[in-house]
């Protein structure tokens, strides 16, 4: 039999989180002799419905999606399953006929980093969010985000600004946050890259300003692990075991297994203590 | 006859400059109206004010009895005023008809272009000027002259009871113009008025009925043209008499002892074009003549490195020379000036010190790469002060000089350059007697100190006055190359136009 | 050639056929349309000779398809590009529209009505484009950049950077379905580029585009109202990105606020590389079509190779230098 | 006036001082700098009357720290743009010759080479630019656009995509750092903009530059060396480019390979706010500065404000075409 097509759409590729779900990707295909072909969508989702067409011309067997957007993906999903190609979701779910989902709850981790940074205030102070692309999983970690802060009456959120997920922009808005805001106590980003930016303005202001996001990519735990780190915790996320499960269901699929619909790969909140043994 | 055009006090300023101060001008139907007056007098002002493209800070224009207020071209359009302007105004990368239509396009029944129809009327038009234009061109790639037709198409094509015209001629030979004052006669039969500015006197006794003098913006007088003279006319627009517009030619020393200045020894434009063989002397101006197109601007393109040359074999001051690039002829120091100023001479953002010394930055570094600006300002002055050049001060923007004294910065350029070997094109192009008179002087002034010049001109009177040889150009090659008594109108015509190609082994 | 003298004796009819063949393929060859289709060629030769998937009818469909969007877009570009000006808004303002078409129709406006309020708000922002330009004088570029980031933030403030969801079934048509087997994105792209070929090319607006960018002040001078087209030419441009924004919204069955990020690069390198001139003036409308194929073709073939993401960044500008690169140098030789 | 004129009868030399002033001042309200000065200040002054904590000095070294990296990579652009031409590549060249300064860093070599290497490889995309765009005669917006995916490619395959991370500490000093107090980025991004000052003002080069964009057949003809210049043009941009590429990362403490996506409509804003023609020629890099001082200004203002980050979007592009408009607006009414 011709060796196994797989298909892996990104939804980006500039990001230490979906690099490594790339190679964890490489790394399965190899050791089972399939072939795989990557597309990165650059949060477009116009190209990752392109992305997905070609995959389908390319006549994959299997297809993990990585949606930019679980609603607008729906209709490449939909060829998709209509070429006779399995379809599983990775990190973030899409609409459609999809065989099944592996993925972190972007609300919870929103609401775990949260809670836990409300935790550290004692439940008062005031707190930003560091906002990111207005894409699905990053508004559900927002809305968990704030889900959490209004279990804290005390905590007051006083500003949410936009870091496009990328140090440099993340680095000015937090220093502007940090110049209007001098009480600032507490800070959400929605992922690890702009909070390593943040934590870049956070230490040359001098401010003890706390520090929480979500991916648990090396670099937010090497700073969470630093002494007196200003960046306290990070909801982590396991792309490389959510790409192996996702192959695996795939092809229990492909094999004629009825996998269940979602798999759910809970997050894992992790703060210093944690940090040591962690590791994607 | 019944004035069908008034202009009465027109006033016009552009920050500092008083272009036009209380203009009063009166043209009857059917009347060829000359206007004259020096480079800057403000005649190309006070049509555009016509035209609707300034507007006048006072003064009233009146057309056919009426006061209009024009506030654009379009609305001079409307009510039968034409315009060829003096800078041209055509598309370059659209062909003759689609410029002549352009605004007033001919449409068919389902409301498209409708190309036939244009271009049979453009065709007609063209043939009643007696020239032939490729139709399907783009302008850009068509000769001066023949931009200056397709102007002059498009204005006829407006069928204007006023048509205006301002200084057409500069760029026609005088055949060509011959062809243009039959088609004014004719206009003039069916009842247009014409307003027609040129620099070239004799055209105007040639065609006009009355001509008005400008100087300095304001209104001098006017008279019958048959009932006036040249030295009049140039005294009115001068403010004193002029002599003998051409200075004397130095032929004593016209001899074979004179030194090389530039051998050129072979120049092929194209693999199957004529190759040409001429040498410039120290001291002489050498004459470039013949008719439009007749390749002699390619010819000093290809020779400075401007434009990709076949084959060329050239010494300067005895040392063979590549030219590749117009800055290897700078170093070698042979210059250009171009044909058309706008497009090819001159950085109309840039003053006028800027433009001078834009080739000759070097001069003004010392040790350290800065330039010194005092010196290049007292050289910028001391240029325009020698030549006349007619503005508020170096640092005025050269865009908003008149065409005149925007040749005058090029030529400028020239001068305040180490250049021994200057390449004139065109140089008296749309320049007033006065100016015209002083740039042949200074002309002959370099050739005094040692300068090589070659002028190419298509004014004949200008190649015979000036000229201590001829090279005569028909279709890109030199037929002839005319020296002393041989230099006459007729002669050079008759090469230009029958002779046979000198053949160069 | 010989022929065609032959002819000439004979009849007056054939001479003009013979002659005008003649004309056209030589104006063919020298014109700005030949390159970029040598170019197109090439790279398509590549890619077939790279993967057997690439030249399947399906696939040829498929690039036509994934092609459209940008086309569109890029119809209107050529208009701009041609007057001498830019528009870097037009994917905020496909985005905007696509998802205020979507926003009505769930609101249950009927289709006749979103659909053109759509349109209606791409026009708009043309107009207010073309305003700024062609009226208040300020630079094309700055004016678009301006509105690019207006466009977008209604976009996101209006529906709180959620895609709009829940279209009827049959929207799926403009993007997915099909007229007599012929993909609907590809019957609405030709439709756009054929009407905008004929009016570029046989009305006088067109010859206005033309002329206003070859030289503004000319065509100011021979009396066209200048200031009028290019307030046109702007919203041609928004039209054409909100009827690529009703084609986008139709493939994702959802409005998206943040789709068509950077799609105005894409649609300049679709003008440029299809010979429009990059200061207006000279141009054509066939050559934008072949353009944005090229692209669309080296998107999908690079994908086909299976060419790794980073590694198609750095192809993709190789071969878009090489197309620019060998399109300029035979059509010097020529000139 | 007065006084000049009457010192125009006592001494020689204090008149022209006079009159130097005198020009100097009347040249300066009508320069194109006059304006978007007004634009700063009365951005500047809404911002002042919107939140307090933007007027404290603290702040406003942090927008000058904001700031430095637009604004030095827009010098360059604006010598590109005052040439006639444009960079779209410069976000990019930022992002690889930052990555490959850290990566070789981290790889101990010596930081007296590293960056001068980070810096050449700046200057390299940028001569790779300036001959495709002055010797092979290809258009620069097509040729920075490949270029643009060229140097991103490059840089993701060289990192694999990860940053690269792990820079000694004192590396924080261009970044973060300051001498005698004065910020390190700022008093990077003033010598950047000096030196410019300079070059443009006063050498014969800079005068080309102008040149070029003002006429390039004219300076061709006359004999200056069109492609030569236009080749440094792009040369300097790349330059500038890796200048703060080399400020970023030492900002961040990282190699970002995908840092600097769209920066270039960023510097490019910056250049044209400045009062820079868009087309070339006309403009001043004074002006660039307060461009990017605006831009910045408004960045910091809205944060500091708090506005929605969707309405900031709105917002900002409403300023600038305000800021545009008011400039245009006086700067008729004087001519
Ligand atoms: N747009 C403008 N801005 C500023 N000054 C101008 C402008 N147009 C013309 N001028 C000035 O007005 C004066 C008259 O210029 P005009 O072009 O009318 O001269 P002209 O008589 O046509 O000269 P020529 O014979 O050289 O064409 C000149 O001093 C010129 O510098
Ligand atoms: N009727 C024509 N149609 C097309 N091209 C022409 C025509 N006449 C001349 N040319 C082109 O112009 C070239 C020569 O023009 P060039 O400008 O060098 O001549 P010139 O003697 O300087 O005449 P001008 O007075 O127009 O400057 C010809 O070789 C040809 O390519
Ligand atoms: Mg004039
Ligand atoms: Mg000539």
């Amino acid at each position: 039999a011709p060796p196994l097509k797989i298909g892996l759409s990104l939804q980006e590729m500039n990001n230490p989180y979906f690099v490594t779900m790339k190679k964890a990707a490489e790394e399965a295909a190899t050791s089972i002799g399939a072939t795989l072909i990557v597309t990165d969508a650059r949060h477009d989702i116009a190209k990752q419905t392109s992305d997905v067409e070609d995959l389908i011309q390319k006549k994959i067997d299997i297809l993990l999606l990585n949606p930019t957007d679980s609603v607008g993906i729906q209709s490449a999903v939909k060829s998709a399953k209509k070429a006779g190609i399995v379809v599983v979701t990775v990190d973030a779910n899409a609409q459609g006929p999809v065989d099944s989902f592996v993925g972190s709850k972007n609300f919870d981790a929103g609401q775990a980093a949260c809670t836990y940074l409300a935790n550290t205030l004692k439940g008062k102070g005031d707190v930003a969010i560091l906002d990111g692309i207005p894409v699905v999983p990053i508004l559900e970690r927002v809305r968990g985000c704030k889900a959490a802060f209004t279990n804290f009456p005390g905590i007051k959120l006083v500003a949410t600004q936009n870091g496009k997920q990328e140090r440099d922009q993340a680095l000015s808005v937090t220093e502007n946050i940090l110049q209007s805001h001098p009480r600032l106590q507490g800070m959400f980003s929605v992922n690890d890259i702009g909070a390593l930016g943040a934590l870049s303005a956070i230490e040359s202001s001098g401010k003890d300003v706390k520090l929480v996001s979500v991916d648990g990519a090396p670099d937010a735990i090497k700073a969470i692990l630093k002494s007196n780190a200003k960046f306290i915790a990070t909801a982590a996320q396991y792309p490389r075991d959510q790409i192996r499960l996702a192959l695996g269901v795939a092809l229990a699929k492909k094999w004629g297994a009825t996998p269940p619909a979602t798999i759910p790969v809970d997050i894992k909140l992790i703060d210093r203590e944690q940090a040591a043994s962690f590791r994607w | 006859m019944h004035t069908i055009l008034e202009l009465q006090g027109i006033c016009k300023q552009f920050g500092r400059i008083k272009a036009l101060n209380g203009v009063d001008l009166a043209v009857a139907g059917g009347e060829i109206h000359a206007l004259l007056g020096e480079n800057g007098a403000g005649k190309s002002t006070l049509m555009k004010i016509l035209g609707g493209v300034h507007r006048p800070d006072q003064g009233r224009i009146i057309v056919g009895g009426e006061e209009r207020h024009f506030t654009s071209y379009h609305d001079a359009i409307k009510s039968g005023v034409a315009i060829i302007f003096q800078e041209f105004s055509l598309i370059p990368y659209l062909n003759a008809v689609d410029n002549m239509f352009l605004g007033r396009e001919m449409r068919n029944t389902f409301g498209l272009l409708s190309r036939t129809m244009m271009r049979r009327r453009a065709e007609a038009i063209f043939r009643r000027l007696g020239v032939t234009i490729d139709l399907s061109m783009e302008v850009r790639r068509l000769s001066l002259a023949q931009q200056q037709f397709v102007e002059i198409g498009k204005a006829l094509s407006l069928e204007a009871r006023i048509l205006i015209l301002d200084e057409p001629t500069a760029t026609l030979t005088p055949a060509e113009a011959a062809h243009l004052f039959t088609v004014m006669r004719e206009l003039k039969r069916l009842g247009v008025a014409m307003i027609f500015i040129s620099h070239h006197m004799e055209e105007i006794f040639e065609v006009c009925d009355r001509v008005t003098v400008l100087r300095d913006g304001a209104y001098v007088g006017s008279a019958e043209v048959v009932a006036t003279t040249v030295d009049d006319l140039v005294e009115m627009m001068v403010g004193r008499r002029l002599q003998n517009t051409f200075p004397p030619k130095t032929a004593a020393r016209m001899s074979t002892s004179m030194r090389t200045a530039m051998d050129v020894r072979a120049i092929q434009l194209r693999r199957d074009g004529p190759v040409n063989r001429f040498q410039l002397r120290e001291g002489e101006i050498l004459g470039f003549a013949g008719l439009v197109g007749s390749g002699r601007t390619e010819l000093a393109l290809g020779l400075i490195g401007a434009d990709p040359c076949h084959r060329k074999d050239v010494s300067v001051h005895g040392v063979t020379m590549a030219l590749h690039d117009p800055a290897e002829a700078l170093v070698a120091g042979v210059g250009l000036l171009p044909e058309n100023r706008k497009t090819e001479g001159l950085i109309l953002d840039f003053s006028i010190k800027d433009n001078i010394s834009l080739n000759n930055l070097q001069k003004y570094c010392s040790a350290l790469p800065f330039i010194r600006r005092g010196a290049e300002r007292e050289d910028a002055q001391c240029m325009s002060r020698d030549i006349d050049i007619k503005a508020p001060d170096v640092f005025a923007r050269v865009g908003n000089l008149s065409g005149g004294n925007q040749q005058k910065v090029v030529i400028a350029r020239w001068l305040n350059h180490h250049c021994k070997i200057l390449i004139f094109d065109e140089p008296t192009r749309g320049i007033d007697v006065g100016a015209k008179a002083e740039i042949y002087r200074l002309m002959r002034r370099l050739t005094v100190q040692g300068y090589a010049v070659i002028m190419i001109s298509s004014e004949l009177p200008e190649i015979v006055g000036m000229c201590d040889r001829v090279a005569v150009f028909r279709q890109g090659a030199i037929v002839t190359i005319l020296e002393g008594d041989s230099i006459q109108s007729n002669e050079v015509m008759r090469h230009a136009t029958t002779g046979s190609r000198l053949e160069f082994v | 050639m010989n022929s065609s003298e032959s002819h000439k004796v004979d009849t007056g009819i054939d001479v003009s056929v013979g002659i005008r063949t003649r004309i056209s393929l030589a104006r063919f060859a020298k014109g700005p349309v030949c390159y970029p289709l040598v170019g197109l060629m090439m790279v398509c030769l590549v890619m077939v000779t790279m993967t057997d998937a690439f030249l399947t009818p399906d696939n040829l469909i498929n690039v036509g398809r994934q092609v459209s969007i940008n086309a569109i877009i890029a119809v209107g570009m050529t208009c701009v590009i041609l007057s001498g000006g830019i528009d870097l808004s037009v994917g905020s303002v496909m985005a905007l529209s696509g998802t205020l078409t979507a926003a009505l129709m769930i609101a249950a406006v009927p289709p006749a009505l979103a659909i053109p309020i759509g349109f209606a708000v791409g026009i708009a922002v043309g107009l207010v484009n073309g305003f700024c330009i062609a009226y208040a004088g300020m630079p094309p570029i700055i004016v678009t950049l301006a509105t690019m980031g207006i466009a977008r933030g209604i976009a996101l403030v209006a529906t709180g950077g959620y895609p709009i969801d829940g279209l009827p079934d049959w929207f799926e048509f403009f993007g997915r379905g099909d007229v007599f087997g012929l993909q609907t994105p590809i019957l609405i792209m030709l439709l756009v580029f054929a009407v905008m070929y004929v009016v570029l090319d046989h009305t006088p607006f067109g010859r206005y585009v033309y002329a206003l960018g070859g030289n503004e002040e000319a065509a100011r001078l021979s009396g066209v109202r200048v200031a009028r087209y290019k307030l046109l030419v702007y919203a041609i441009s928004g039209l054409c990105a909100s009827i690529a924004g009703l084609v986008l919204t139709s493939r994702l069955m959802s409005g998206q606020p943040n789709a068509g990020v950077s799609f105005e690069l894409d649609a300049i390198a679709a003008v440029v590389i299809g010979g429009t001139s990059i200061s207006g003036g000279r141009g054509s409308i066939i050559g934008t079509l072949i353009g944005a194929m090229l692209l669309g073709v080296l998107n999908n073939g690079l994908n086909m190779i299976g060419v790794s993401p980073y590694v198609q960044n750095i192809i993709k500008g190789v071969i878009i230098l090489l197309a620019i690169y060998i399109s300029r140098e035979r059509s010097k030789r020529l000139s």
